[in-house]
């Protein structure tokens, strides 16, 4: 965070607004693309809203590094009895991520729409992708609990209609969407009920005036079920091991947008909830403990190899990247789980890395489906000739999933490994090889298909994405491949972010 | 007392939530799911409401402290417990979960309209809501991808 | 004065009460859909209008007594459309009625449509969206 | 103590609708149900208003009424024209 | 009299939960999808009830008026497009589900347990935050429906959310059904004893009245129960009962879907629109206290609005009013636009009509 430090990138008047604004912004953009009279126009106010969510981010994110943590009470009711937005670190990194994810996600859909969805429906679609975009900040900046369900839902409502939008090209959108919308709404209520158990134990819904409550009070069922029900609600958000039945299909049914949007930020976004409770909400004490060493942990190194295996046998391209999310879910959530500042850093450079990654191999994907209906591994035999440029951020990405030296990935998987090490956690980095192992056998595949096959004959032949998808896919592989070589500026968050869920720097 | 009588709201919320959870993931069709997501989504509604319930509140809607309708509501009480527990004389329930549920229940038909809405475009593209053989056709639908020519 | 309104108004809430109970049994006993209707529609109208009447009697001439009165404007325009309606509704749907000269209309013959409660009435339970 | 026997006989009438509704046994049995419970409870409300001493939730029972006869016109719409798009009756000239 | 009332309002919320739960179970035993909608309606209707019991009034009109209301209508709406013929039930699917249930209940029965007892007046549930809510508002809003304060003023934030979610749910309806193929059905064929002049005239008398009570909602809602929410759902009942009774198409003339997608978005512009304005005046998000400069506070006489033994609250007054506004608008069109999602489109087989 040092970086921002000396970051003034707005007026102070702005910026004392500007957590906010990061909020707002989205949400009145996502108006002014639902009136907007052409998908031209309501692409322009996307890219536009996303952008100005980004600089206020940047703002927050220099705030924050001066000040460490930001209170921000709406309505002018300090809390508990109005809503605060609480930002520290992790809040900053999250959202700058989530806005980054955004512009680059609102510039890609100018041309990715034209291909995937109908003409008359996209300026509702742009004005769902801001309110999905909204959601996902409120999300991460909001200091309340209750607060955090609406935001959960902001996000979700529009985005069940936007993954049904997908069927357009492939029909098992609509049962996935349905899928989606069953398990994300169990996730949502199971959430509101254990923050109701949690409201009932402290009288309170602002997180910080209820992790003071509950430190003082004993051992209580409430208390433990409603921890239990706040993780397994955001758990099936986050697509945590069995409760990620609604992931594979969403993925490879939407959008390529929705999909890259959701693959970067939505399960992050949950899992930042669930850090957050877990760790600033909850009494440090032996329930937490035995929560992350008993059931996190076993569950996230179940998901590491069983969705690998899963993605191994998987035939079609976006289910095997969809179920390999799953995977890396477990990845990031098995740093998590080693409680230690070292493995909480760990776990979030590699929530930021799958981010950037996973977002450059859904947008390659979607450049890709520009000009051919590919699904299938075989399908993309010898794109790479075809589609050069594509194909070559689609290498950069995968390579970064791999775990290839010079890349994000490495370091990421690097950084785990040793935390894991630190902590003498010696299974943990025997699931990581295994885990890593396995990414290699599915990606290879990928990778081999795409670059060292000729083109099936008689297949359509696909040609080279437009300079409008092709530049935001470029930023984010590069980002993976610049983050790969000199990590100054996620580590640095990310070490900040962990001092400031755990107290100290590692 | 017993836990069945002085928990008895929360026991016949959590016995609607178990309904709603087994209607949810006990049929096929897509319909009578969104039914049971409902249900279960109402439950939540009955948990919290109980919560803020306070015994011999009224609704928190502020009366005047000397007006007679509000002397009325106080006579029902005991004075000392009016005096503890009662706000300018007349001693109200929760406000904060009657608020919470009202975001809880617009949320509810918020999902419940898109949910059906989805379920109505799945019986146009499969020509039925029932999960078994919408999973059925989806088979297919894999086996037959592909690079069209 | 007071203590009577409020003793005639309660007598004629638990009258209207009564009313309604007595629409139950006979929303409960009776052997067709088109008698359940005429008994809850007959005993709804009247037993709210009771209700409500005692009610107007107890809180006096205030804004709550408007807002009664309109209640049982509803309930009196609402309640007899909705039986309508419904008996319409049935009707062109095809049920019979169990007893009553409508038989004939239906060419059902008049021996076969003898009440008779020894047999079960179809339930239409499994017909859902198309009955 | 009038009012408390004019609830516990609504109740009870209440409690027969739900009977009805749930053996049906045809569906329109059920709708009878439905809107005869819907007319009980706006009575329920009031009774229930004037009993704790607060009398102003009538407006309640306004709504209540309104929406059961809105529900009703669904329902028969629902069974007779199986749309909810057409116009009610043939006099009518658009449709 | 005094002891007679807690003790109806005991027995009545046994009674009505025990009945809630009879519905519930009868919901999940029954295989005919409108005995479930049926049930359903009741379920909300009896839950409204005990809404009021708990002396939760605001959530007992929204309850009605969504529940009942609103909710059944699109249910009805779906099953016709859907044409599903009876639920399925197959032995297999029902062991896997209840052991999931009976997990999850008995870990909510442990939970329970842990809880303070039903009505504990000093449960910190009830102690702490609420109860600052119940002494606060007066002083702090004005209004004397705390929970139209807490509601739009303190957690303001919140009700923004919801309205944002009752947006996208329009968007996202509106993505489903609200393209492609529409409803043009030839008119209703002449049936026996078709003429439904009483629903005609009923209807049409219904109709403004609908639409004044929703105004009455609306403004009545930081006095007594009410608020934009409810008034928005009872304002879209208007052109739903129009629709039902007069044809869908009629309505469509007089209320375009543009313009209503509009108004939906216009209403959440609104709301944001007031928490921009207070951002501009110098106070935070939704901070009504700044909605209007200084200088115009500075014009208005004290004591004008409100009670005048508190201080006034006139920003907090036109804040609240505005919002609602906005609440109203974007509920009101949102779903009239779900209705129009549901009730436009054609259903399939026009030919399996009746």
């Amino acid at each position: 965070m040092i970086l921002f430090e000396a970051l003034y990138v707005a007026p102070p008047a702005l910026t004392a607004q500007a957590p906010i604004l990061v909020i707002a912004g989205p949400l009145i953009g996502a108006c002014a693309a639902a009136l907007s009279p052409g998908g031209r126009t309501a692409w322009m106010v996307s890219v536009l809203t996303a952008a100005f969510a980004l600089w206020m981010a940047v703002a927050v994110a220099g705030e924050v590094a001066r000040e460490g943590v930001i209170d921000y009470a709406l309505g002018g009711f300090a809390p508990p009895m109005g809503i605060a937005l609480r930002i520290d670190a992790l809040g900053a990194t999250m959202a700058l991520l989530v806005a980054s994810i955004g512009v680059m996600g609102a510039l890609y859909s100018g041309h990715a729409l034209e291909s995937e969805v109908k003409a008359e429906k996209r300026t509702l679609f742009q004005s769902g992708y801001l309110l999905c975009l909204a959601g996902f900040l409120g999300l991460v900046f909001t200091g309340d609990a209750f607060n955090a369900f609406v935001f959960l839902e902001v996000s979700s409502i529009g985005t069940y209609a936007l993954v049904a939008v997908g069927e357009a090209r492939d029909r098992r959108a609509l049962p996935a969407a349905f899928s989606y919308l069953i398990f994300g709404t169990v996730g949502a209520t199971l959430y509101v009920l254990g923050v109701g158990f949690l409201y009932a134990a402290t009288g309170t819904l602002n997180m910080v005036d209820m992790a003071m409550r509950l430190a003082t009070l004993g051992d209580n069922s409430a208390v433990q079920a409603g921890l239990a029900f706040v993780v397994a609600g955001l758990g099936v958000k986050a697509a945590m091991f069995p409760l990620h039945g609604w992931l594979p299909g969403a993925y490879a049914g939407a959008p390529s947008l929705v999909s890259m949007f959701l693959a970067a930020t939505a399960t992050k976004a949950a899992i930042y909830l669930i850090i957050r409770f877990v760790f600033d909400v909850f009494p440090e004490g032996e329930f937490g403990e035995v929560f992350l060493s008993w059931i996190l942990a076993p569950l996230a190194a179940a998901a590491v190899i069983i969705c690998s295996v899963q993605a191994i046998f998987e035939n079609e391209v976006r289910r095997i990247l969809a179920f390999s999310s799953v995977a890396q879910v477990g990845f990031i959530l098995l740093g998590v789980s080693l409680a230690t500042p070292a493995g909480l850093s760990a776990g979030m450079f590699y929530l930021v890395a799958h981010a950037l990654m996973k977002g450059a191999l859904f947008m390659a994907v979607g450049a890709f489906a520009v000009s051919v209906r590919a699904r299938t591994v075989e399908d993309f035999s010898g794109i790479a000739r075809e589609a050069p440029w594509s194909a070559a951020a689609f290498g950069v990405g995968a390579a970064s999933l791999a775990g290839v030296p010079l890349t994000m990935g490495f370091l990421a998987k690097w950084s785990l490994v040793s935390a894991a090490l630190q902590a003498g956690e010696i299974w943990i980095v025997a699931v990581l090889a295994i885990g890593s192992l396995l990414t290699l056998i599915y990606v290879g595949r990928m990778l081999e298909v795409m670059f060292f096959r000729a083109p099936v004959r008689g297949a359509e032949r696909a040609r080279e994405a437009p300079v409008g998808v092709l530049a935001p896919l470029f930023v984010l592989a590069g980002l993976s491949l610049w983050f790969g070589v000199d990590a100054t500026l996620p580590a640095s968050m990310a070490n900040a972010s962990a001092s400031a869920l755990v107290g100290a720097a590692p | 007392m017993n836990v069945a009588v002085t928990h008895f709201n929360y026991l016949a919320a959590v016995v609607l939530m178990m309904i709603g959870l087994y209607v949810l993931f006990s049929t096929g069709n897509l319909i009578k799911r969104m039914i049971g997501l409902a249900l279960f989504q109402t439950s939540t509604a009955l948990f919290y409401i109980s919560l803020g319930k306070v015994s011999g509140g009224t609704a928190a809607i502020r009366i005047y402290a000397d007006s007679p309708e509000a002397r009325a509501l106080a006579a029902q009480l005991d004075p000392a417990y009016v005096q503890q527990f009662g706000v300018g004389g007349v001693v109200y329930s929760n406000p904060l979960p009657h608020v919470l549920i009202l975001t809880a229940i617009v949320v509810g038909v918020a999902t419940l309209s898109v949910g059906l809405s989805i379920a109505v475009r799945i019986r146009e593209a499969y020509g039925t809501v029932e999960a078994g053989e919408i999973e059925a056709v989806a088979r297919v639908d894999a086996a037959g991808a592909g690079r069209g020519p | 004065m007071g203590d009577v309104l409020h003793v005639v108004g309660g007598g004629l809430v638990v009258a209207g009460a009564l009313l309604t109970l007595l629409g139950g049994v006979g929303v409960l006993r009776f052997p067709d859909v088109y008698t359940r209707i005429h008994a809850a529609s007959l005993t709804d109208t009247g037993g709210a209008t009771l209700v409500l009447l005692g009610l107007a009697l107890i809180s006096g001439l205030t804004l709550e007594t408007l807002k009664l009165g309109f209640v049982w404007a509803f309930v009196m325009l609402t309640t007899p459309a909705a039986a309508n309606a419904l008996a319409n509704a049935a009707f062109s749907a095809g049920h019979t009625p169990r007893i009553g000269a409508f038989q004939i209309m239906k060419g059902v013959a008049a021996s076969e449509a003898r009440p008779d409660t020894q047999r079960r009435e179809t339930s239409d339970d499994d017909e859902s969206a198309a009955p | 103590m009038l009012l408390a026997a004019g609830v516990a006989g609504l109740v009870v009438a209440m409690t027969m609708m739900i009977w009805r509704a749930i053996v049906g046994p045809s569906q329109y049995d059920r709708m009878l149900a439905a809107n005869s419970f819907g007319t009980k409870i706006v009575l329920l409300i009031a009774v229930i208003g004037y009993l704790s001493g607060r009398p102003a939730f009538l407006d309640i029972a306004i709504v209540y009424a309104l929406i059961n006869f809105v529900t009703t016109i669904a329902l028969m719409k629902f069974f007779r024209y199986r749309t909810l798009s057409r116009p009610l009756g043939t006099e009518a000239k658009d449709g | 009299m005094s002891e007679i009332a807690l003790q109806v309002n005991f027995g009545l919320n046994i009674a009505l939960l025990l009945m809630l739960v009879a519905i519930g179970l009868a919901i999940a035993r029954t295989r005919s999808l409108l005995a479930a909608i049926l049930l359903m309606g009741v379920y909300s209707l009896a839950s409204a009830v005990w809404l009021i019991v708990m002396d939760a009034a605001d959530v007992a009109f929204t309850e009605a008026v969504v529940g009942a209301g609103i909710s059944t209508v699109v249910l009805l709406g779906a099953i016709l497009l859907v044409r599903a013929g009876p639920v399925r039930h197959n032995w297999r699917m029902t062991i896997v589900p209840a052991v999931l249930v009976l997990g999850v209940g008995g870990l909510l029965v442990y939970a329970v347990t842990g809880l303070p007892e039903f009505g504990d007046p000093a449960s910190p549930t009830n102690a702490h935050v609420g109860r600052r809510y119940l002494i606060q508002t007066p002083d702090e809003i004005g209004v004397p429906n705390v929970v139209t304060a807490v509601l739009a003023s303190y957690r303001g934030f919140d009700t923004l959310g919801e309205t944002v979610v009752v947006f996208a749910a329009g968007i996202g309806v509106a993505l489903m059904l609200g393209f492609g193929p529409r409803s043009n059905l030839p008119p209703a064929p002449a049936a026996t004893g078709d003429h439904h002049v009483v629903l005609r005239v009923t209807a049409k008398l219904l109709i403004p009245l609908i639409a004044l009570f929703a105004f009455y909602v609306q403004f009545h809602g930081d006095l007594g129960a009410g608020g934009g929410f409810q008034a928005g759902v009872i304002l879209a009942v208007a052109p739903i009962l129009h629709a039902l009774v007069f044809g869908l198409r009629g309505t469509i003339a007089a209320l375009p879907v543009r313009a209503v997608r509009s108004i939906a978005t216009m209403g959440v512009l609104l709301y944001s629109g007031v928490g921009v304005v207070c951002m501009i005046n110098g106070g935070g998000f939704l901070d009504y206290d700044y909605l209007f400069p200084p200088s115009v506070e500075a014009m208005i006489p004290p004591g004008l609005m409100g009670d005048p033994d508190h201080a006034h609250h006139w920003g907090q007054h036109f804040g609240i009013f505005f919002i609602e506004l906005g609440v109203l608008l974007t509920v009101a069109a949102t779903m009239v636009t779900i209705f129009y999602g549901f009730a436009g489109r054609a259903a399939e087989e026009p030919g399996a009509s009746t």
